[in-house]
C-alpha cells in the first residue's frame, strides 16, 4: 500500500509537541499545563511509533520504549494532578502565578 | 440445500455478485458489502434491545408478581409484544426540555457517545463460522472492546457535569469512581481468558472452545467478568449510576425526551454487549450443535445463549439489593481485584506447564480438568480467608464489608 | 492515496484537538479537546499498523489519564471560577518561540527524513513479540520490572500527597 | 490490517449517523413550549438553590489514583499473558514478580486504610 | 572455578539488605523503634557478613592474580540502540580494601547509632526509626558504590548518599539557635546539598563526555592502555589539553565536591549540626572517602602523561597537588583555633582528605588509598568517641567546659587517645603514621614544596590533636555537665573498641619492607603489593627506595606537634572560664603565661601566634568570607562576600577577586529579581529560549557542514 513519508509524522508529532509546549508554558492553570504535558508524552509516542514502522518493524525496540512512556506518563499525571490538588488544598489555587515557592 | 446451510454468508455473495454484475468494480462491491454488512451490525442489537425491553418488562413483572405488558388495551399486541414500538414512538414524539446552564455541547454529546461505543462493540463479536461471519477480526478483539467501553466512561462525566444540577454531578462521579474500579477485574478475568485461549482473536477464542467451552475450565474468572460486567454498566446490584431513591436519577436527571431515551437504550445495550460478549468467550459464542453441517445454524445458537445471558442479567437486576458504595467499592477492592490477581499468578504459570506436559488436542480434557481443580482450590483459598475475615469482623466492628 | 487522506485527517483532527486544548478557556472544554487529540492520536496509531497501542491509547489516555485530570479539575472547581486571564502574561513570547522551535525542527526533520518510506511489512503476532521483548532477559526484562516499581512508588507516593486526613 | 480497520471506521461512522439520528428526528417532530418553571433544575420539587459545584471528596481522586496504576500493569501484562505460552519459565515468573509488586502497593494502601470509604 | 562463579552474585548482593532495610522501616515499621533499629543492624551485619567473605577470598587469591581476572559480573539492563547502557559489580584489590573498612566502620556506626540517638535507651529520639531508613540508604549508597563497575552506576549511587547527606545532616530540621548568625541544621543539609551539587555537576559533565568520547562507562573498558592512549591523543575542545585531561579535570571536580577540597569545603564543618554518627558516617566511612576512592579509581585516566622520572604531571595531577597541598594547610591551621569538639574533627577531615588528593597530585596513589583506608578507621573513632563525650557529658560541644573526663569516661577516653595519636601519625605504633609517613616520603621523593607544606601540616595536626585530648580529657571539669558525665552504654563504646583496634594495629599491613627492624619483621608490605596491583601495569614504577629523611622529620613533626600541645594545655589544664592561653597570647594578659615557661615563649613566638593569626585570618576571611560569599551569594545577596571583598583588596589578593566577587554580587542580585521569580514557567521559558538558542546552532552548523 502507498504510505506517507515518514518526514510526515515527524513533523506532526512537533507540532503536536510544540502545541502541548505552548500549553504548558502559558497556562495559567496547573491543570492545564498538566495537560499540556500529556500533549507532548503523546508527542513523543507518536514519534516512536513512527520510527518502528518506517525503520524496524521487525524489531521491538520502538514498541518497548512507547510501552515504558505509558509507564512514565501515568506516574507523571498521577503525582503531578496530586501534588496540584495537595497545593490547592493548602493555598486554595492552582494559579501557578501566585505559586511561586519555587526559590530561595 | 447448501445455500440454505451457510444461508447469511451466500446471501452475502450473491448479493456482491450481483453488483459485479451491475457493473461495480470488485473493489467497490467489496466497500459496499462492507458498509452493508456495519449497517446490518449498527441495528443487530438495536433489534435485540428492542425484543429485550419487552422480554425484560415480562420476566421483571413474573418476578415481581405482576402481569407486566399483556394483550389488554387495543393493539398491544399479543403479549404487549408491540409495547417497545410504543414506547419507541411515544420518545420520539415527547418534548424534552433543555434545562437553564446547562453546558450545550458536552449536555449534547453525552448520549451520542453511550450509543455508539456500545454499538461499536460489535464490530468484533462473530456471528458464525467464517471471515465473513464477522465485521473486523481485529488482532487484538477482546482487548478493543475494553478500549471502547472503558472510552464511554468520559459520557457519564460528560453528562453529569453539563448538566447544571448537584444530583448529576455526584451521580456522575460516583459512577465513575465505580466503573473505574470495576475494569480492573474485568480486564484480569479478561487476561486469564487470554492465558487459556492463547489469543485476543474473538474468532481464535471461540476456536480455542471447540471441544469444552471455556466456562468449564475458568469458572471463577467468568464469574469476576460476568460481575465486574454488571457494575460496568451499572446494573443492580451495582446500580449507583441512577439510584433513584439517593440520586433523583443520577447522571441523567436533566434529560428528557429521546435524549433520556437514548441513555436507556444504551443501558440495555450494554447489557446486551455484555451478554453477547460472555456469550463468546465464556459460552463457546456460535458454537453448537450442527453447526458445522448448518452453519447459519451458529448465528442462532449465539442468540440463544445472548438471550439466556439476558434472562440471568434480569434475574440479577429483579432480585438483588442495591449496594452502598462503601460496600461496591471494598468488594471491588478488596475482594475481586486481589482474587483476579491471585488467579492470573496461579493459571498463568500453571497454563505455562501444560502446554509443555500435555500437548495437543486429545488432552484437551486432562487440561480443562487440572485448570478447574485450580479454580477450585482458588476459590476455597478465598473463601477460607474471607471467613476468617468475617470472624475477625466481628471482633472490629468498624470495617468496610468484605465480601458482597 | 487513502493512507495520505486518512493521515491528513487524522492529523487535522489531532491538532485541533491539541490546539483546542491549549487555547480553551474553560477547562472541562480543554480536556474534552484533549481526549478529542487522543482519539486522533490513536487513529493515528491504526494507521501505522499498531493497533495495540491504538487500544492502549484509548485505554489509558482516554480511559484513565483523562478521567483522572477531569477529576483533578472537579476537586479544584473552586479556584479559577472568576474570570481574569487564563494566560500568564508570558504566553505570546511562548507562542513565538514555539512556533520558531516547530519551524526548524520541522525544516531539518523535513531534510532529513521527508524521502523516508515503509518498506518493510509488519508481520503478524508483533504482540506476541513485544511480550517476549518485555519479560525476557535480553529484551528489557529490568525495565519492565522497574516500571513496575514506578508504579508503585507512584501510586503509594500520590495517595499519600492526596488523601485528607 | 487495515482492511479490518476498514469495517470499523465505516462502522464508527454509521454508528455516528444512528445516534445522531436519534437526536435529530425528535427534532423535527416533538412539540416545542418552552417555559422558565419546566426549564428549571430539577431538585425534586424544590426551587434549586447554590449552585450546581460541590466540593467533592478527595477520595473519589483516590481511588482513580489506583484505577490508574493497575490500568497501566494490566496493560503491561496483556503482551505478556499472551506470549507466556512462549517464553522461559523465568520470563512468566517475572510477570509474575511484576504483579506481586503492585499487589503489595494494594495491600499497603489497605493497611494505610487508604481503601477505606471515608 | 568455583569461586569465581560464586562471588560475583555474592558481591552483587551487598548493598540490597541495607536498602531492604530502608523499605522496610519506611513502609512498615516506623513505628516500632526497636524493631526498625534491629532491622538495620541486622540487614548491616548481613552485608558485612558477605563483604568479609569477598575480601578474605580475594585476599587469597593475592594482588596480581585478583587485578588480572578481578571479580567482574555485568548485565545489559538499557539496550540503547548500538550500545547498551550495562549494570554490573566489580571488585579489584582497590575494591576489596574498600569494601573491608566501609563495611566494618558502618557495621561500627549503625551499632553506635543505637546507644546514641537514644541516648543510652534513656530517652528514644522522636524520629528514631526515620535516622536508621536514612543511615541504611546512606550504606547502600557507599557499598554500591564500592562495588559499581561503571561511571554511571557509581554516579547513581553518589546521588543517593547526597541526599542521605542532605537528609540527615538537616535531620534535626525543626532546631533553630537564638543567634542568627549561627547555622541551623536546614540550612547546613541545603548548604551540603547545594555545594557537593556544584562538584557532581561538573563530573556528569565529565562523564557524559567520557562516553561521548569512548562509548562506554565501563572501567575496564575506560581503563586499558588503548583506551587511555586513544583519549590522551584526542584533542579535547580546550586547546592544549587532552581530552585525557579535561574530563580527568572534569571528574576530579566531583571529587573537589564530594570531600570537601578547598573551594568547595564549606559545607563539611557546618555539616556537624547533623548527629554525630551521621559526621562520622559521611566523614569517615562513606561519602567524603567516595570524592578520594573516586579520584583513585579513575586514577589511570588522571594520571594520563604522568612520567615519574623527568617529574612531569599530567594537568589533573597539578590541580591534585596544588588544592591538595593548600587545602591540607589551611585547614589544619584553622582546626587549631576551634573550640567545638567536632569542629576540630571536621577541619582535621579536611587536611587528611588533602593528604590523600595531594598524594593522588604526585602520583602517590597506593599511599592515598592506603591513608583512606587507614583514616577511615581513626577518624571514625575519633567521631564515635567525641560523640560519646558530647552525649555523656550531656550535650556539652565545647572543648572549654569540659576537661577531666578522663576519669568519668575512661573508655572513651583512652579509644579516643589513640585515634588522636593515630591521626597525629604517632610513630610506629599508630596505623596513622604508616599511611601518612608513606606520603611523605612520595612527596620527598618528587616534590619538596608539596613535601614541606605538608609536613607542617601534619605538626599542626599533631598540635591540635593533643590540644583536643587535653582540653577534653585532661585536668579538671570545667563544667556541671563535664563533671556528671559517664559513659553512655555499651552499644557506643563496643564500636570504639573495635575501631580503636584497627586505628591502632591495621597499619602493619602496610609497613614499607626497607624500614628497619619492623619492615624485615613484617617482611611483606602486603598492602602495598595488593593495591598497587590494581594498575601496577600502567603506571611507570619508581625504584622502591626507603629514605629516613621524611620519616625522621615526619616523627619529628608530629613528636613536636603533640609535645607542643600537651605543653600547651596538658601540663597547665585550663581552670573553668579561663580563655585559651592562645588567645590570651593575643591580648595584654598575655605575659603571665610568658614569664613561666621558656618553652611557652617559645612557641608563642615561632609557632602558635603566627598559627593563631594565620588561623583566624584563613578561617574568618576565607571561608567564611570569600567562599561562603561566594556561595551564599547567588542565593541570599552577600554582604559577607563584600565584607570578604574589601579585604581582600587591602590585604590577600589583587583585583582579580575583586572583580570576581563583585560580579557574583552583580549575578546574586540579577538573579533574586530578574531570573529567579519562583514560578516554574518562568524557568521553563529560559529552558526554551536556551533550546531554541541550540537548535538554530545545530542548523547553522548543519548548513555549513552541507556547504563545506
Amino acid at each position: 500500500m502507498m504510505g506517507v513519508p515518514l518526514a510526515w509524522y515527524l513533523i506532526l508529532a512537533a507540532a503536536l509537541f510544540c502545541v502541548g509546549l505552548y500549553g504548558v508554558l502559558s497556562r495559567r492553570n496547573a491543570i492545564a499545563t498538566v495537560m499540556g504535558v500529556e500533549l507532548m508524552l503523546n508527542a513523543v509516542n507518536v514519534n516512536l511509533l513512527a520510527f518502528w514502522r518506517y525503520t524496524e518493524p521487525g524489531g521491538m525496540t520502538g514498541q518497548a520504549f512507547a510501552t515504558f512512556v505509558y509507564a512514565v506518563a501515568a506516574a507523571e499525571v498521577a503525582v503531578g494532578l496530586a501534588l496540584i490538588v495537595a497545593i490547592y488544598r493548602n493555598r486554595d489555587t492552582v494559579d501557578l502565578d501566585q505559586i511561586n515557592l519555587l526559590k530561595w | 440445500m447448501d445455500f440454505i446451510s451457510d444461508a447469511i454468508v451466500n446471501i452475502g455473495l450473491w448479493l456482491e455478485r450481483l453488483l459485479v454484475s451491475a457493473g461495480l468494480a470488485p473493489q467497490a462491491a467489496a466497500l459496499v458489502m462492507t458498509i452493508v454488512g456495519t449497517v446490518v451490525v449498527a441495528f443487530f442489537p438495536l433489534l435485540i434491545v428492542v425484543f429485550l425491553i419487552w422480554m425484560y418488562r415480562k420476566a421483571s413483572a413474573r418476578i415481581g408478581g405482576r402481569l407486566g405488558p399483556n394483550s389488554s388495551g387495543t393493539w398491544a399486541g399479543p403479549g404487549g409484544i408491540v409495547q417497545p414500538i410504543a414506547d419507541v414512538i411515544k420518545m420520539f414524539t415527547k418534548e424534552d426540555i433543555r434545562p437553564l446552564g446547562i453546558d450545550p455541547v458536552p449536555y449534547n454529546l453525552a448520549p451520542i457517545i453511550v450509543v455508539a461505543s456500545a454499538v461499536m462493540v460489535w464490530a468484533v463479536v462473530p456471528f458464525g463460522k467464517g471471515p465473513r461471519m464477522i465485521g473486523a477480526d481485529l488482532g487484538i478483539g477482546l482487548f478493543y472492546i475494553m478500549a471502547f467501553s472503558s472510552a464511554s466512561l468520559v459520557a457519564f462525566l460528560m453528562a453529569g457535569w453539563s448538566s447544571n444540577n448537584k444530583y448529576s454531578t455526584v451521580s456522575a462521579f460516583r459512577a465513575t469512581a465505580q466503573l473505574l474500579g470495576y475494569e480492573i477485574p474485568q480486564l484480569v478475568a479478561v487476561l486469564c481468558v487470554v492465558v487459556v485461549a492463547g489469543s485476543l482473536r474473538m474468532s481464535a477464542i471461540v476456536d480455542a472452545q471447540q471441544d469444552v467451552i471455556l466456562l468449564i475450565a475458568l469458572p471463577l474468572p467468568a464469574l469476576i467478568f460476568l460481575l465486574a460486567s454488571y457494575a460496568e454498566i451499572g446494573s443492580r446490584p451495582f446500580e449507583l449510576l441512577e439510584c433513584e431513591s439517593e440520586l433523583v436519577a443520577g447522571y441523567q436527571t436533566e434529560y428528557s425526551g429521546m435524549r433520556w431515551g437514548m441513555f436507556y437504550v444504551g443501558e440495555f445495550m450494554g447489557a446486551v454487549a455484555v451478554s453477547a460478549l460472555f456469550a463468546t468467550v465464556f459460552l463457546g459464542g456460535w458454537r453448537g450443535p450442527f453447526v458445522d453441517s448448518f452453519p447459519v445454524l451458529g448465528t442462532l445458537w449465539l442468540v440463544l445463549k445472548i438471550l439466556f445471558m439476558l434472562l440471568v442479567w434480569t434475574f440479577f437486576q429483579m432480585t438483588l439489593p442495591r449496594l452502598r458504595i462503601d460496600q461496591m467499592l471494598a468488594f471491588n477492592w478488596k475482594f475481586l481485584v486481589p482474587l483476579s490477581l491471585v488467579l492470573l499468578c496461579v493459571l498463568a504459570p500453571l497454563n505455562h506447564w501444560l502446554v509443555r506436559a500435555l500437548p495437543g488436542s486429545d488432552y484437551v480434557w486432562a487440561r480443562t480438568g487440572i485448570l478447574l481443580a485450580a479454580n477450585v482450590l482458588v476459590f476455597l483459598g478465598t473463601w477460607a480467608v474471607v471467613a476468617i475475615a468475617e470472624r475477625r469482623r466481628t471482633v472490629r466492628p468498624r470495617q468496610v464489608e468484605v465480601s458482597a | 492515496m487513502t493512507t495520505t487522506i486518512l493521515f491528513l485527517l487524522f492529523a487535522l483532527v489531532t491538532l485541533a484537538g491539541a490546539i483546542g486544548t491549549v487555547t480553551e478557556r474553560k477547562l472541562f472544554h480543554a480536556a474534552l479537546w484533549m481526549l478529542l487529540s487522543f482519539f486522533g492520536v490513536a487513529a493515528l496509531y491504526v494507521l501505522l499498523e499498531a493497533p495495540f497501542f491504538a487500544a492502549v491509547q484509548l485505554f489509558i489516555y482516554m480511559g484513565a489519564i483523562g478521567i483522572l485530570i477531569i477529576f483533578a479539575l472537579m476537586l479544584t472547581r473552586g479556584s479559577m471560577r472568576e474570570g481574569g486571564p487564563y494566560l500568564n502574561d508570558q504566553w505570546w513570547l511562548v507562542a513565538l518561540l514555539a512556533v520558531v522551535l516547530l519551524v526548524v525542527v520541522g525544516w531539518l526533520l523535513w531534510q532529513q527524513y521527508g524521502s523516508v518510506m515503509a518498506v518493510h511489512a509488519v508481520d503478524e503476532g508483533s504482540l506476541v513479540q513485544l511480550g517476549r521483548v518485555l519479560s525476557e532477559q535480553d529484551g528489557y526484562a529490568l525495565p519492565f520490572e522497574v516500571a513496575s516499581v514506578l508504579l508503585v512508588m507512584a501510586l503509594i507516593g500520590a495517595v499519600t500527597i492526596v488523601r485528607e486526613r | 490490517m487495515l482492511g479490518q480497520f476498514t469495517f470499523v471506521g465505516i462502522l464508527l461512522v454509521v454508528a455516528l449517523l444512528l445516534s445522531l439520528f436519534m437526536v435529530g428526528a425528535p427534532w423535527l417532530l416533538r412539540p416545542k413550549r418552552p417555559n422558565p418553571r419546566k426549564s428549571e433544575p430539577y431538585e425534586c420539587g424544590l426551587t434549586p438553590h447554590g449552585e450546581s459545584w460541590v466540593q467533592f471528596k478527595a477520595q473519589y481522586y483516590v481511588f482513580a489514583l489506583v484505577f490508574v496504576a493497575f490500568d497501566v500493569e494490566a496493560v503491561f501484562l496483556l503482551p505478556w499473558a499472551l506470549a507466556h505460552n512462549v517464553m522461559p519459565f523465568y520470563a512468566v515468573l517475572e510477570g509474575i514478580l511484576f504483579i506481586l509488586l503492585l499487589f503489595a502497593a494494594l495491600l499497603y494502601l489497605w493497611r494505610k486504610g487508604g481503601l477505606e470509604w471515608m | 572455578m568455583t569461586i569465581h562463579t560464586l562471588l560475583p552474585i555474592l558481591t552483587a548482593l551487598i548493598p540490597l539488605p541495607p536498602f531492604f532495610s530502608f523499605l522496610l522501616i519506611v513502609l512498615f515499621f516506623n513505628r516500632w523503634k526497636r524493631v526498625s533499629h534491629s532491622i538495620a543492624i541486622g540487614a548491616m551485619f548481613i552485608s558485612f557478613l558477605m563483604a568479609q567473605v569477598v575480601f578474605w577470598s580475594v585476599i587469597g587469591m593475592g594482588g596480581h592474580a585478583l587485578a588480572e581476572h578481578p571479580i567482574h559480573v555485568e548485565i545489559p539492563w538499557l539496550p540503547a540502540g548500538a550500545t547498551a547502557l550495562t549494570m554490573g559489580v566489580l571488585v579489584d584489590p582497590l575494591g576489596a580494601f574498600t569494601l573491608f573498612f566501609v563495611s566494618i566502620t558502618c557495621l561500627c556506626i549503625f551499632l553506635y547509632s543505637v546507644g546514641y540517638m537514644s541516648e543510652g535507651g534513656r530517652h528514644y529520639d522522636p524520629r528514631y526509626s526515620r535516622f536508621f531508613a536514612y543511615i541504611s540508604l546512606f550504606a547502600t549508597g557507599m557499598l554500591g558504590l564500592t562495588v559499581a563497575d561503571n561511571m554511571l552506576m557509581l554516579f547513581i549511587f553518589w546521588e543517593i548518599m547526597g541526599l542521605c547527606s542532605y537528609l540527615l545532616i538537616g535531620f534535626w530540621w525543626e532546631k533553630n539557635y537564638p543567634d542568627p548568625r549561627q547555622i541551623t541544621p536546614r540550612q547546613a543539609g541545603l548548604k551540603a546539598f547545594m555545594t557537593t551539587r556544584v562538584g557532581d555537576v561538573i563530573m556528569l559533565l565529565g562523564i557524559a563526555y567520557l562516553y561521548t568520547a569512548t562509548g562506554t562507562l565501563s572501567f575496564r573498558q575506560v581503563l586499558n592502555e588503548s583506551t587511555l592512549h586513544h583519549l590522551a591523543s584526542m584533542a579535547s575542545v580546550i586547546p592544549g589539553l587532552s581530552a585525557a585531561a579535561l574530563i580527568g579535570l572534569l571528574l576530579f571536580g566531583g571529587t573537589v565536591g564530594k570531600s570537601a577540597q578547598f573551594p568547595l569545603h564549606v559545607w563539611l564543618p557546618d555539616a556537624m549540626e547533623g548527629p554525630t554518627p551521621v559526621s562520622a558516617m559521611i566523614h569517615a566511612a562513606t561519602m567524603v572517602s567516595a570524592g578520594v576512592y573516586m579520584a583513585v579509581r579513575m586514577f589511570p585516566l588522571l594520571q594520563v602523561g604522568f612520567d615519574a622520572h623527568h617529574g612531569q604531571l599530567s594537568a589533573p595531577m597539578v590541580a591534585m597537588a596544588v588544592i591538595g597541598t593548600f587545602s591540607a594547610f589551611m585547614a589544619a591551621t584553622i582546626a587549631v583555633a576551634q573550640n567545638d569538639i567536632k569542629k576540630v574533627l571536621a577541619y582535621s577531615t579536611i587536611s587528611q582528605l588533602a593528604y590523600m588528593v595531594a598524594a593522588l597530585g604526585i602520583g602517590a596513589y597506593v599511599a592515598a588509598a592506603f591513608h583512606l583506608v587507614t583514616h577511615a578507621f581513626f577518624k571514625a573513632l575519633l567521631f564515635l568517641g567525641s560523640g560519646s563525650v558530647i552525649v555523656g557529658s550531656h550535650h556539652e560541644q565545647d572543648m572549654m567546659k569540659m576537661g577531666g573526663l578522663l576519669k568519668r569516661m575512661p573508655i572513651t577516653a583512652i579509644t579516643f587517645i589513640i585515634g588522636g595519636l593515630a591521626l597525629s601519625g604517632f610513630p610506629i605504633l599508630t596505623a596513622g603514621f604508616w599511611s601518612k609517613d608513606e606520603i611523605l616520603a612520595a612527596a620527598w621523593s618528587s616534590n619538596q614544596v608539596v613535601f614541606w607544606v605538608l609536613a607542617i601540616g601534619a605538626l599542626l595536626t599533631a598540635f591540635y590533636t593533643s590540644r583536643q585530648i587535653c582540653l577534653t580529657f585532661l585536668g579538671e571539669p570545667r563544667s556541671d555537665h563535664a563533671a556528671h558525665a559517664h559513659e553512655v552504654s555499651w552499644t557506643v563504646y563496643v564500636p570504639l573498641i573495635v575501631l580503636a583496634v584497627f586505628a591502632a594495629g591495621f597499619g602493619f599491613i602496610g609497613v614499607p619492607e626497607h624500614f628497619p627492624v619492623i619492615g624485615p619483621l613484617i617482611n611483606n608490605n602486603l598492602f602495598h603489593h595488593f593495591v598497587g596491583a590494581t594498575i601496577g601495569e600502567l603506571l611507570p614504577h619508581g625504584e622502591e627506595g626507603f629514605n629516613a629523611v621524611p620519616l625522621l622529620i615526619s616523627v619529628l613533626f608530629a613528636l613536636t606537634g603533640l609535645v607542643g600541645g600537651w605543653l600547651v594545655y596538658g601540663r597547665r589544664p585550663l581552670a573553668a572560664g579561663q580563655p585559651d592561653p592562645m588567645v590570651r597570647a593575643l591580648g595584654p594578659l598575655y605575659p603571665v603565661l610568658k614569664n613561666k615557661y621558656y618553652v611557652d615563649e617559645f612557641y608563642n613566638a615561632v609557632l602558635i601566634q603566627p598559627t593563631i593569626r594565620l588561623a583566624r585570618a584563613v578561617y574568618q576571611w576565607v571561608d567564611r568570607g570569600l567562599i561562603d560569599g561566594i556561595l551564599h551569594g547567588v542565593a541570599k545577596g552577600s554582604f559577607q562576600a563584600a565584607r570578604g571583598n574589601r579585604w581582600f583588596d587591602k590585604t590577600v589578593i589583587n583585583g582579580g577577586v575583586d572583580a570576581f566577587v563583585a560580579f557574583f554580587q552583580r549575578l546574586a542580585r540579577e538573579a533574586r529579581l530578574v531570573l529567579q521569580t519562583g514560578q516554574v514557567q518562568h524557568y521553563l521559558l529560559q529552558v526554551l529560549f536556551f533550546v531554541c538558542a541550540f537548535a538554530a546552532l545545530y542548523v547553522i552548523l548543519w548548513l555549513r557542514q552541507l556547504g563545506g
